[in-house]
């Protein structure tokens, strides 16, 4: 038993005032040098890194809902930079990097688990698309293998090799793959935020954004109006209507995406695995579940309900690609809304209005953006709308010169 | 031994006359048919059957309606196995699961007493400091994680799936649920009635609702016979509704199979869950809801103690009282929490019954034997105010404690269709409202609890639902109230030394809900991920209320402020094998599929046809792939492209159409002539390609790549939808059956099986042609098209599917004498490259466009409109980036291991500045060969470019000029 | 229709499922082979749960504004709405797919001769264009007792007798695969025919069988239904 | 299951349906601006409303329009698209487009 933990078992008093993560509600005030709208990972993550490393504090966080409760809580935690892109390997990279510190950092454990990602390929086009991946991968220095049947048995022994009419050909295989308890990055972004002075708002709704002259001054809110210098709009599945309030609109589109969990059970699956082609990856949890997560729903939708066609397309894949996990026990389906780009790339940067910045597009897999997303943001709102050299190909501009940047073979249903 | 068993009417649901023997923990017992795994082991005196999830604390059956996870077990190859819903069978083999050693002496039992080391969310507090160490603790703490122990050799066994479809759906066949189908029934609708238990009744076959007990069974009886004599009505028992989705959507699950069930109204009468007293030790074994011991008792005639003690919030519970006394159980005391029952007259039947009432006390903490494997005891103390009590109590011994805090609707299926529960604090009542149009709520679920106006209720709802059916009811919908009393306000009684479980999956005290509320973790919602409360395999039905409660107190607001956390699908935890069912995988095979397998050739997967990838056994691959090349290059060849997209465009505007959608120019397009035919989308980007047949003036038959063809159908019909010309369009893919023969002598196979006229003069390159094939047993109309993507003379035979096997063997027939050889898909990727032609989605991504793709030459910039225009105008008119080049090696790199793979990346520099779309080794031209994206400043032909092969190499590519082989397509054209 | 016998790997048109179901006798059609029988006597089978392969019984259809018009020219009647399918004396079926797409298939008493014949008449004018049926769609038929029950295991339209009676038509996803489901009666027993993309015949016909299992389904031959 | 009303074939699981894009106007391409161009591509409305979208009927080939709420998914209503003056879909009308450059 580690010593931290005797603190609490000899103290009658816990919990301590000074160990509360989040602090109590408190009223908004009528001007914030920084507004981030949308209290997920990246919101948080933003007014943290304003604060350490900028020393921006004058700052506020206002979460329609919870803290985290957006995609943030139904994310199936996939963590990787083994994309397609030279632009998004090192976008990504960073932030992997980024998140093998954070527990340390924040002085709070977000379980980060490196297991390795292992993506099947079952025809020769996957192949292709692997062996580019791997390539720009190790350009970059990642770590990531092609490997072949022989070694994917090695890996994962109880995977059945000869799924549906498709048989596993080879597979990406992504030692820097790993996963993390999703929730808790948000929390320990938002408590070292708000012990740096950032103020946290939850159940603060923005219904309005006040541009004056091509430029941001404030927002409007259920609990009033807020003056402020700087807009951060940082809000997942809700990005076009954000843009909407601030006069523009985004080349997104909505989509539920929705995941599963079983009953927790023994140990028995360390790496994370995704089919593309079957539209399905798994994994275990901590505590012993696993995650079952796929595509994303066919049509647009704000909305959160689950259904059963998913399901069932789902489950057939799960089930053929481990056959043994058809006795396992689904416990919970739900869903989250995603902002989806045509070129799976996020839109970060600068906006049609002035001082009003952009962190959208995050689709369906920006959670393992979350460290770099704030690092980048911040830098950006620092600097006064200088756009760090990182995040320009992910500009909104991009779009109006054709310039995307297509991660599309690199994310659709592995996140 | 199988233990003493109450007498009849005692269980119901047992047959005593055929007694089945199975193991628990590799000891044998003995039970009987229709018993549940639970019963069983509680009718023989076993009540230990699981360690809980993180204190590994002895537990045993609380619901006994497969409402918690105390009695989860493992079966063979089947982990977390409600023991309190799974019959015993012959030979049942049972485990406890979750422990270290033995379920009896489970060494993590240990953890127990380290509880307070272990405050809530301990995990996020502690094992990351030094840096690096949690990679050791993860691996330690994941070896505890988990319940069941999975079978890595299950399988899943047959399963299946129905559609059905009612009028009327009801959920649940207690007293609300059967009034309301016999009210349905009768009206002359469909009904589907859907219960989990093995029998209808739902509370009437257990509960007691009168003081005499003799109510429920004649009701019962009347009504299940009536219902089951119904001929209106289907009743599905041992099926479970699984959620609720759009539209009345309802997932069934009766056994191994999914029924997907569709109603125009859904009656939902589920029921309502009762709920649990939080004071010290609630846990243990022996401690259950007085609707367990009721269902032990009436359902498996089991006797759940000696000596009872009952805790109650309701009168319910006086009726449990009555029911043990009867069955010769001792009740030492009930105890109720409030200050008098709410019907008098039931006080006095349990007090004529020489039951001890004492009223305004509570169970403060349950005293355990030693190790915690059973209650021994409990501490009654006064209530003195909200949560609060005397400091001195009374210990009353007793080997059962039988609880009811009160009922919570079964909210699931209603809150998943968007409905609201709420809370009225002040009366202690639940409301679910905002129901979805055709959904109704019908008895306790709906808060009526008396049996009569539950009667009641069910029949409104059914008159309701007939009404929106457009069944008028011939009498009115009566109004239904109900004032009975079923929660105790505040039935959480915390203890210094904690261990008064709110939650018994995730094993959450009272304190590690409030305490999380008081780190900042006070919304519900992060109250529950913080604790995990509610997160385990009964996901909250217990913990709801109490969490609700808890945080309420703690942060200042009322319970329906607080709220619940969302109610999620499934119901009921379900198997992956009865969502996955039986997979429908369809396949499509072209006409000539089994030629190639008799001619053993490596069958792959293209979209969701099966296409011969080559002749011959796999580990001959790249010599089959020679052979079959060198048939085409010198002799003949034939592969099957049946698959080919084909579209049939007819009519006046034919031509004006083919002319928007592709890029190239349609309208001068010859009759007799073929032309190439890109597509690009609104982007700009290349997503198809084909050849266009002109057959007529007004008539074009055009093809599409094999996984492309349905979306480029679709995309035409869309476009059309707007456009409004006057042009049929129709997806003939599967009506072609087709062969490509290539090769210098096919002219010489083709001469012999038509009439037509096929010398170079008369049938040239790019002509096309109607004609006759002709067979022993008849002629077969055909389209000929002379096109050259393999690069050698060569034609395709498209004839009528029907027409596509006597068309393989008269091919093969007539080409017998010149050696002909069937190839395959890969053969064909690699005579085309050699000729340099590229296949769109290899030799493109969902980038390219036409410009990098050197396919200018196929776009008509000078007429007004194609599909996609502007966009590659404004493409072609910005700085190009890169572009797709030929590229040749020197042969010998292959053996070095140094030959570039498709997937490989070309370097400028440090810089990534392309990647290989296509790479082989040319026997023609005895070279590596390939296509692949380099920076536009590469792209010269004859400059060098570096590629990144395999081992981290690099190699020297020199771009070459396309085509790589018969430069000047001499060999096609002759 | 001849009555001779024929090996089915021998005609010039073929069904691809022939080699499925090389347990059965055929009949010759005008250009193919059709399965007329598994066993002395299909037709108790038939009544109860049978499938046969009509792939080689002739159809064909019109598309276009014209259609209807053209349909009534050949004496055919022109069913009232889409989705609707009427049944000649003579006993071809006529299936109305949209406002003007409609679909003839033949008789098993001539094996679709006539509609040859039909299918030979010029059709009029720009507005009318004959369809590919023949081809691009397998035809297997349905027969028995549990037409509507097998179904319900494979697609989502309820197709019991009174939400699908005899003369609808449903064009609708079965067992994933898209499939005009028609509700007809031949020699007066009730029916279900199948059409479907022509490259899913041995896929539809071995899920066919799956379902039927449960009803003791098995392949039925023409001869059950009188020819 | 969600029902979608098919024009031609009457209510019917949403698993038959395909999703087809919200109907959009195309700007005149002989005369509209880069920009303008590009909004039409890549840009959505992507509101909460009641948004107007292309779904095909996959069995039956049919493409119809329906008006859907982007937040409680019900379709207030579907139709055939010849119901929509072709203005709806181009700013300048196709054959215009074809006959000026011709
Ligand atoms: C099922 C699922 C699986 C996924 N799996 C992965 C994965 O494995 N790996 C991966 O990297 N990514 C994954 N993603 C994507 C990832 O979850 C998101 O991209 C990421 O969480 C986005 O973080 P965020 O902070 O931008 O958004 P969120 O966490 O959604 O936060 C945005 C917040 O803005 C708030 N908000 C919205 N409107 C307003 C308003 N008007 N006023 C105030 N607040 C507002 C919302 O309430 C929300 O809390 C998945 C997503 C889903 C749904
Ligand atoms: N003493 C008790 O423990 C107790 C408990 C509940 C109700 N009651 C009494 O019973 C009467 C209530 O009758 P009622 O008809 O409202 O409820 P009920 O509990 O009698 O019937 C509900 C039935 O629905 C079944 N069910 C619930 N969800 C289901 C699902 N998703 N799928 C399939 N089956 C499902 C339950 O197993 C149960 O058999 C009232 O008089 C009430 O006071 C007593
Ligand atoms: C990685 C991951 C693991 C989860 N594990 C569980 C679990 O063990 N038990 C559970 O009830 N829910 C689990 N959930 C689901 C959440 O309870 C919840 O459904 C999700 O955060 C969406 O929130 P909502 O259902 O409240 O809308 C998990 C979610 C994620 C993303
Ligand atoms: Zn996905």
């Amino acid at each position: 038993m580690p010593f931290s933990l005797l603190k609490y078992g000899l103290n009658n008093d816990y919990p301590f005032e000074k160990d509360a993560d989040l602090p109590a509600p408190s009223t908004l005030k009528s001007h914030y040098d920084v507004v981030i709208i949308g209290g997920g990972g990246h919101g948080v993550a933003t007014a943290y890194y304003l604060a350490k490393y900028h020393g921006i504090t004058n700052v506020a966080i206002l979460e329609k809902g919870y803290l985290g409760g957006g995609n943030t809580a139904r994310n199936t935690a996939v963590i990787r930079s083994n994309y397609l892109t030279s632009e998004g390997v090192k976008f990504y990279s960073e932030s992997v990097k980024m998140y093998q510190e954070l527990s340390n950092e924040f002085d709070f454990n977000i379980m980060y688990s490196r297991r390795g990602q292992l993506t099947l390929a079952h025809t020769d086009s996957a192949i292709r698309a692997f062996r580019q991946r791997t390539e720009v991968n190790k350009h970059f220095g990642g770590k990531t293998e092609l490997i072949g049947p022989q070694e994917i048995r090695e890996l994962v022994p109880t995977l059945n090799m000869n799924p549906g009419h498709m048989p596993v050909l080879a597979g990406l295989w992504h030692m820097d793959g790993a996963t993390a308890r999703h929730d808790a990055v948000a929390w320990g972004y938002a408590k070292g935020a708000t012990q740096r002075g950032a103020e946290l708002h939850q159940l603060t709704e923005v219904t309005g954004v006040t541009v004056e002259n091509g430029k941001v001054t404030g927002v409007k809110t259920n609990r009033g109006d807020v003056g402020c210098g700087v807009v951060v709009q940082a809000v997942a599945g809700h990005s076009s209507i954000l843009a909407e309030m601030a006069g523009f609109r985004l080349p997104i589109v909505t989509y539920p995406l929705q995941a599963m969990v079983t009953q927790p059970v023994k140990p028995f699956l360390n790496p994370l695995v995704s089919s593309p082609a079957f539209h399905c990856y798994v994994q275990q949890t901590g505590r012993g579940e696993i995650v079952i997560g796929g595509g994303s729903d066919p049509y647009p939708l704000y909305g959160t309900r689950s259904n059963l066609e998913l399901k069932e397309g789902l489950l057939v894949h799960a089930v053929e690609l481990f056959p043994f996990m058809s006795n396992l026990k689904l416990m919970r389906q739900w869903a989250g809304i995603t902002d989806m780009t045509s070129d799976y790339s996020p839109i970060m940067g600068l906006s049609p209005v002035d001082n009003y910045y952009l962190d959208a597009g995050w689709g369906t897999w920006g959670f393992k953006s979350t460290p770099i997303c704030g690092k980048t943001m911040a830098e950006l709102v620092a600097s006064g709308g200088k756009v760090p050299e990182l995040i320009q190909p992910f500009s909104l501009d991009r779009f109006d010169t054709f310039r995307q940047v297509n991660e599309m073979g690199a994310t659709a249903a592995s996140h | 031994m199988t233990g003493e068993r109450l007498n009849a009417p005692m269980g119901l649901l047992i047959n005593r006359d055929q007694p089945v023997s199975f193991s628990f923990e590799g000891r044998h017992y003995r039970g009987y048919a229709g018993d549940s795994i639970a019963s069983a082991l509680i009718g023989n005196g076993q009540w230990l059957m699981s360690r809980s999830f993180k204190y590994h604390r002895p537990r045993s059956v609380l619901t006994m309606a497969g409402q918690d996870a105390n009695t989860l077990v493992q079966l063979a190859s089947d982990p977390n196995v409600l023991a309190d819903r799974t019959p015993v069978s012959e030979a049942l083999r049972v485990e406890g699961q979750n422990y270290a050693g033995s379920l009896e002496g489970d060494r993590d039992a240990l953890l127990n007493h380290f509880g307070r080391f272990m405050p809530v969310g301990f995990y996020y507090r502690a094992f990351y400091k030094p840096k690096g160490i949690w990679d050791w603790w993860e691996k330690a703490i994941r070896k505890k994680a988990g319940l069941g122990v999975v079978d890595l050799n299950a399988t899943a066994g047959y399963h299946d799936k129905e559609f059905l479809h009612y009028d009327v759906v009801i959920i649940g066949a207690g007293p609300a649920g059967l009034s309301a189908a016999l009210t349905a029934a009768d009206a002359g609708v469909s009904v589907l009635l859907v219960d989990e238990n093995p029998v209808i009744g739902g509370a009437l076959t257990y509960s007691r609702f009168d003081p005499a007990g003799v109510h429920a069974d004649g009701l019962r009886n009347e009504l299940s016979e009536k219902v089951l004599n119904h001929t209106n009505i289907r009743v599905m028992t041992e099926a479970t509704c699984n959620a609720w989705f759009t539209d009345n959507w309802l997932p069934v699950i009766q056994g191994k199979r999914l029924y997907k069930v569709r109603a125009k109204e859904c009656i939902v009468a589920a029921g309502a869950y009762e709920q649990h007293v939080v004071f010290r030790n609630n846990d243990l074994p022996g401690v259950m809801m007085c609707s367990a011991a009721d269902r032990l008792m009436k359902l498996y005639a089991v006797r759940p103690g000696k000596k009872a003690v009952i805790l109650a919030g309701n009168d319910e519970a006086y009726l449990t009282a009555l029911a043990l006394a009867e069955q010769g159980v001792h009740v030492a005391a009930l105890i109720d929490m409030r200050d008098k029952a709410q019907d008098p007259a039931l006080a006095d039947a349990v007090a004529e019954a020489c039951i001890n009432i004492k009223t305004g006390m509570t169970v403060y903490e349950a005293l355990p034997q030693a190790g915690n494997k059973h209650i021994r005891a409990v501490d009654v103390r006064a209530i003195t105010g909200q949560g609060k009590v005397a400091d001195q109590g009374e210990i009353i011994d007793c080997d059962l404690l039988c609880m009811s805090a009160g009922f919570m609707p079964a909210y699931q299926l209603l809150c998943q269709a968007g409905a609201r529960l709420s809370y009225d604090d002040e009366r202690a009542r639940f409301e679910i409202t905002d129901l979805q149009p055709h959904l109704h709520i019908a008895g306790s679920v709906n808060g009526v609890y008396t049996l009569n106006a539950v009667l009641a209720d069910g029949k409104a709802k059914a008159l309701k639902a007939l009404e929106l059916l457009g069944k008028a009811p011939a009498e009115p919908v009566p109004a239904v109230h109900c004032e009975k009393q079923m929660n105790y306000h505040w039935p959480i009684f915390k203890h210094p030394q904690a261990k008064e479980f709110v939650d018994f999956d995730e094993d959450l005290q009272i304190k590690d809900i409030v305490n999380a509320t008081r780190i900042g973790y006070r919304d519900v919602q992060l109250v529950k991920r913080f604790s995990t409360v509610g997160m385990g395999p009964s996901q909250g039905r217990h913990s709801a209320l109490p969490t609700a409660r808890l945080v309420a107190d703690a942060t200042e607001r009322s319970v329906s402020e607080t709220g619940v956390t969302t109610a999620r699908p499934p119901f009921n935890a379900e198997k992956l094998a009865v969502i996955a069912g039986r997979a429908f995988d369809p396949y499509r095979q072209s006409a000539m599929h089994h030629r190639h397998v008799e001619l053993g050739a490596k069958m792959i997967p293209a979209g969701s046809w099966q296409r011969p990838a080559f002749y011959g056994a796999a580990e001959n691959r790249l010599e089959c792939i020679a052979k079959e090349a060198h048939a085409v290059r010198n002799k003949v060849a034939v592969i099957d492209v049946s698959t080919l997209g084909g579209i049939e465009l007819r009519g006046p505007d034919a031509a004006e159409f083919m002319n928007r959608i592709y890029t190239f120019g349609f309208l001068k397009q010859a009759v007799g002539r073929t032309r190439y035919a890109v597509l690009t989308n609104e982007q700009g980007v290349v997503i198809d390609d084909g050849v266009s047949c002109r057959f007529a003036e007004d008539c074009f038959y055009v093809t599409a790549t094999t996984t492309g063809v349905d979306s480029v159908y679709r995309n035409m019909t869309r476009w059309n939808a707007m456009w409004r010309l006057r042009v049929d369009i129709s997806n003939v893919t599967s009506a072609f059956a087709a062969v490509n023969l290539a090769g210098p002598d096919s002219r010489k196979v083709l001469e012999k099986i038509t009439d037509l006229d096929v010398s170079a003069q008369a049938f040239p390159y790019l002509d096309c042609h109607e004609a006759d094939i002709k067979t022993a047993a008849g002629n077969i109309p055909a389209r000929l098209l002379r096109v050259g993507f393999v690069g050698e003379l060569g034609y395709e035979i498209h004839v009528p599917s029907r027409y596509g096997e006597a068309l393989w063997d008269v091919v093969m027939q007539a080409g017998a004498e010149f050696g002909i050889t069937p190839f395959g898909v890969e053969t064909q990727r690699l005579l085309r490259l050699e000729k340099g032609h590229i296949i769109v989605s290899q030799d493109t991504d969902g980038m390219s466009h036409p410009g990098e793709l050197s396919l200018g030459w196929a776009i008509n910039r000078k007429k007004p409109f194609f599909v996609g225009c502007r966009s590659v105008d404004i493409v072609m008119n910005a700085k190009q980036t890169r572009k797709l080049v030929g590229f040749t090696l020197p042969a010998d790199l292959r053996h070095k291991g140094l030959k570039p793979e498709e997937g490989h990346i070309v370097l400028r520099g440090d810089d990534i500045s392309g990647n290989i779309t296509s790479c082989e080794y040319s026997p023609a031209l005895d070279a590596i060969i390939g296509l692949g994206y380099v920076g536009i400043d590469q792209a010269d032909t004859g400059s060098q470019f570096r590629i990144r092969v395999s081992g981290g190499h690099e190699v020297q590519a020199v771009v070459t000029e396309l085509p790589f082989y018969d430069a000047d397509n001499k060999r096609q054209e002759m | 229709m001849t009555d001779t016998m024929v090996t089915p790997g021998d005609t010039l048109a073929r069904s691809g499922l022939y080699r499925k179901i090389a347990d059965a006798e055929f009949l010759s059609t005008p250009e193919s082979a059709i399965a007329a029988s598994y066993s002395a006597d299909d037709s108790e089978q038939a009544r109860n749960c049978g499938l046969c392969d009509l792939t080689p019984v002739i159809r064909t259809g019109w598309r276009g504004k014209t259609a209807a018009e053209h349909l009534q020219s050949l004496g055919y009647p022109v069913p009232e709405n889409p989705n609707q399918a009427l049944t000649k004396d003579s006993g071809e079926t006529l299936v109305r797919l949209s406002r003007t797409e409609f679909w003839v298939l033949g008789s098993l008493q001539d094996m679709g001769t006539a509609v040859t014949e039909a299918a030979r008449q010029p059709s009029p004018g720009s507005d009318c264009y004959p369809l590919f049926c023949q081809d691009s769609h397998a035809w297997l038929m349905l027969s028995g007792d549990h037409c509507a029950g097998v179904m319900a295991k494979l697609c989502g339209v309820d197709m019991r007798a009174q939400s699908f009676p005899p003369g609808s038509v449903a064009q609708t996803s079965v067992a994933r695969i898209n499939a005009i489901v028609v509700h007809h009666q031949v020699a007066g027993t009730d029916v279900f025919s199948l059409l479907f993309d022509a490259g899913y015949h041995a896929y539809l016909w071995d899920v066919l069988q799956d379902a039927m299992a449960e009803f003791s389904g098995a392949p039925v031959g023409v001869r059950a239904f009188g020819i | 299951m969600k029902i979608l009303n098919c024009p031609l074939n009457g209510p019917r699981n949403i698993s038959e349906f395909v999703y087809g894009g919200e109907v959009k106007q195309m700007p005149d391409p002989a005369s509209c601006t880069d920009r303008e161009w590009a909004e039409y591509v890549f840009y959505h409305n992507n509101g909460t409303g009641v948004v107007r979208e292309w779904w095909l009927h996959a069995p039956s080939g049919y493409w119809f329009i329906a008006e859907r709420h982007r937040v409680s998914d019900e379709v207030v209503r579907t139709y055939d698209p010849s119901e929509l003056e072709q203005s709806e879909f181009f700013a300048a009308p196709p054959a215009d487009v074809q006959e000026a450059r011709q």
